[in-house]
């Protein structure tokens, strides 16, 4: 239906955007071995939006490329934290622990949807989520313990990205009437992700002798298409050569 | 750390009979044999040098990972680029076992000490370079590493193996690439054409200069490192590239191509070798920015390693203060 | 540095009377002159806030400046950026002859201790946006501004009379922006609707919450920094923004604005003063990143601004020891 | 003709491709004047090469923005140097030198050229680069004689950058024959210019305390096409939304 399409959409975008990020490390992470981790997650990402656009382009007629490639920024409903610059490895290491920890009690809970597309996509990404989680604490714990530097920028790191967590458990896009009740019980209701959320990530800022951010949060709205500037960039970016030449095939 | 053996480690000459014995066999040496000095060091160069390329070798095709025009296309880039990467330390640790560790031969690199293979000296202005590289340049690679995977020293034939694998599938990828380009719009297959047209003169040249001028070769082929001739391995590479062109539609850039019925080959045009030259001197058209891109990587995650280190130590310490005692200090 | 006076600097209360007078005679108040503590405390409030909200504006529109449509407009845009820079330096010295130093004002920024204009937390997803800044933005801003070019106290004043210039410029250029989108094609004229559409309240809200319940207004009356409450002014840029939306052929997202010919004005519907709340408490759209935005250039110049500071010292001290010696040293 | 034009365009390329460097700056600065000062030159820059291309596609009955907006990398013609990335601050200065110094050669020649239009632009355009390189020149001072970690810095940029300086003076883009009869005279041959960059810039870097780099040289080749991976994206950014509206009005 289309209430499942916009929902998947909304999930292929935060992954998509957030494989297109990473991509951007590629040949730049501080060793090889970071090449490689932060392009498997990517790689992951990736599948994980290929296979949720291409669900929700099913319902429309659309190819999971239509939607990547030829959708303006106003149009992509991506949550914030997703689209915010890399910043130094540590700041992507935060962007990363709480995406991370967000995907795993998503998919986990997805997993259970009684639409079988979508438990089946969330029950092999959970596997690679998971993974995921592992090398973001991994980094929180060596950086937050590390030398003086590499604390000050992981806290840094943490009080940047922490202001867009905050969204990722809105409800703010929530269908109502007909579309609420196609999507009930399908979907994961976002706010009752937090709990798992609060009690998992918390404690390992803490562990990692880093502090837990106070400041206030951003206001939010990606998945009604409201986004930060960094959006824009990033789509002229990935798009750029599909547009140039419309219609053809790759 | 494996210690080298010196002349001196071999006086009654044993080492080196056992040595020419296994390579007459055409059995593998392994890290811990006896070996001459030269063999070892010949072997360390080119086995760093090849980890060098697969590490340079990332920047040209990374360079589309973030415009790739499809997603599936996205997937198989990064993934590739990746592979590269793996190759690369897969690489660095059958060096290591000859006796040269990682930091040393990455540290040659981005001072510039080290060689890489002068092909990534080369730009990837348009989409179609993802598919010439694949095609031509992987192409190249394996012709020039299939006959590697027997080379006589175990750990760089084993690598070569899994490599090899890897990099037909590469291959096949670009030659797709160029394949969808050419069954596309005008713009497309023009794209297509012009990108064959730039790389399918380097990666020729990829073989090295002519035997003639390849002096280094024979020692190499007499200690079963390198099985075939420069110039043998680039002719089995254009014989193998014609019918691939044809299918593709692509013109090869070299109006002296045509097959020899005598020789049961295509002969082909003379290569600019001054241009070959010039790329080796640093003189190519991304020189100044390979090695110079890597560099910065590495210094700008300096703090990063220095933090996984710091964190390592105190973990290592940590460890040894909670450490039960040793039986025998408690007795 | 300027000292600032207390209460204690005027024992006999000639500096209240001769302040007093200055007022009433619609004169200046100049730095050197005895000024009230709380006077001199709301202007460094209010040129500061003015000065950071021109620096943080730099963002929604720099957000464009690399992907501008045309190299006109891109050239256009540029310069209005800078002009920004310019206001704010411009500003921030105003505020300096106040006795409050530039580095403070700068650091109460960047620490997210002083406040900027809310209006600079809403975002710019499209580059009809940059019509939008200029037409609605802009042009509440030169409402607000230039009855300051009469503020009592004369830095500011002055100050403002070169900055309201530069702002009908940057108005009428937005307005532009927009004419051509609207003269476009359909997607140029849905992209003018959807951004005026975002813009509109939140520019009607730049003028502060209704005068019922703003209760600082009066005393700035008093003290002739303003010299119109905010519901008068918002009333006068209602109507000077309905005629140009009609030459435009935008439609402004009130349903309840129509004339009133009692009145002779406008009359217009109300506005979510919870919105404008919520995004003064720091949840608007882009509060998260406008601060940490400009942090992050400043903690990046660092190791810049030190060099330049260091470079200062050593020639200041070159300098002193090869100054002659003075005459009265000398004898 | 067809062959100034063509020359124009090269330089028209050079200043925009430099211009749009420029502006990525703008609200990152290290400071608030230079935010202002870097704009500035920016604006010039912009200036010039709005200038040169509208001379260029005069003859070709094209605008600024049909050369601007719709060529792709191969057709872009501008030296190397220019599209470089910024990197730190030292960075855009050691670029920033080497480009001012040329640019005072190369119009303080064309001021001279019997082409009116050539003569015009560059007469205007020397009084501005004039002040661009004392504003290099100021930067180059203070970081080479400022802090060890300026120092460093500023001879790492200057590295980084002046491996493009020679290819400035390469004469790879005169053309033959006819071509070259249409230009003698009018055009200024890159090098002649090199022996007043040589008399200028290696002191200017000297007297910073600073070392004259010794690395080879890069090949250049931009005004044939040939560019380093660092064009493409810039011109994905600066393209795309002239590119997604193809024959609008702004």
């Amino acid at each position: 239906s289309d209430a499942v399409a916009r929902y998947a959409l909304g999930l292929g975008d935060d992954a998509l955007v957030l494989a297109q990020r990473l991509g951007e490390w590629v040949t730049n992470a501080p060793e090889l071995e970071e090449d490689v981790a932060l392009s498997n997650i990517a790689l992951d990402l990736l599948g994980h939006a290929r296979s949720l656009l291409t669900y929700a382009g099913s319902a429309w007629g659309q190819s999971e490329d239509d939607l990547a490639y030829f959708r303006d920024e106003p149009q992509f409903v991506n949550r914030q934290l997703f689209e915010q610059p890399n910043g130094d490895f540590a700041q992507t290491i935060a962007r990363q622990l709480i995406a991370s920890a967000y995907f795993i009690g998503l998919y986990r809970a997805l997993s259970a949807s009684p639409d079988p597309m979508l438990s089946g996509i969330a029950a092999k990404a959970l596997k690679e989520v998971d993974y995921h989680l592992d090398h973001s604490a991994q980094w929180l714990l060596r950086l937050g313990q590390g030398t003086a530097e590499s604390h000050r920028r992981m806290q840094r790191g943490l009080d940047t990205m922490w202001v867009f967590s905050d969204e990722l458990f809105s409800d703010d896009s929530l269908p109502t009437g007909q579309d609420a009740a196609a999507l009930a019980g399908i979907a994961v209701t976002p706010s009752s992700l937090r709990e798992g959320f609060d009690a998992l990530v918390p404690r390992l800022i803490t562990e990692a002798g880093l502090t837990v951010p106070s400041a206030p949060y951003a206001r939010g709205g990606g998945r009604l298409g409201v986004h930060t500037e960094y959006l824009g960039p990033l789509l002229a970016e990935m798009q750029v050569l599909a547009r140039v030449h419309p219609g053809a095939s790759w | 750390m494996h210690a080298a053996h010196e002349p001196d480690d071999d006086p009654d000459g044993s080492g080196q009979r056992r040595f020419d014995e296994l390579i007459a066999a055409d059995s593998r040496i392994e890290p811990s044999d006896w070996m001459p000095a030269a063999y070892r060091k010949t072997l360390v160069r080119q086995i760093s040098q090849h980890a060098n390329s697969e590490i340079i070798g990332m920047q040209p095709e990374g360079n589309w990972i973030t415009r790739a025009p499809s997603l599936k296309r996205k997937a198989i880039l990064m993934a590739k680029v990746q592979d590269e990467a793996g190759h690369g330390l897969y690489l660095y640790s059958a060096a290591q076992t000859l006796g040269t560790d990682r930091d040393t031969m990455f540290e040659h690199l981005i001072t510039g000490k080290a060689k890489y293979s002068s092909i990534f000296n080369y730009t990837t202005p348009t989409w179609a370079d993802m598919g010439s590289i694949g095609w031509l340049v992987d192409g190249a690679a394996i012709c020039n590493q299939v006959p590697l995977c027997r080379a006589s020293y175990g750990p760089y034939g084993r690598a070569m193996v899994r490599i090899c694998k890897e990099e037909s599938f590469h291959q096949r990828q670009g030659f797709e690439i160029l394949l969808e380009l050419m069954r596309g719009t005008p713009a497309q297959r023009e794209m297509a054409q012009e990108s064959v047209n730039r790389w399918y003169a380097p990666a020729l040249m990829m073989f090295g200069p002519p035997d003639a001028d390849s002096p280094n070769s024979q020692q190499s082929m007499a200690w079963k490192i390198k099985r075939f001739s420069n110039d043998e391995l680039r002719q089995r590479f254009v014989d193998m590239l014609v019918p691939q062109a044809e299918i593709l539609g692509v013109t090869l850039p070299d109006p002296d191509l045509k097959w020899n019925q005598e020789r049961g080959h295509y002969d082909f045009g003379e290569l600019d070798w001054n241009e070959f030259t010039e790329v080796l001197a640093g003189r190519g058209p991304a020189n100044a920015i390979r090695v110079s891109r890597r560099r910065a990587a590495h210094e700008n995650g300096e703090w990063v390693r220095e933090a996984a280190r710091a964190y390592a130590d105190k973990q290592a310490s940590l460890a040894a203060a909670q450490a039960p005692t040793h039986e025998w200090m408690a007795s």
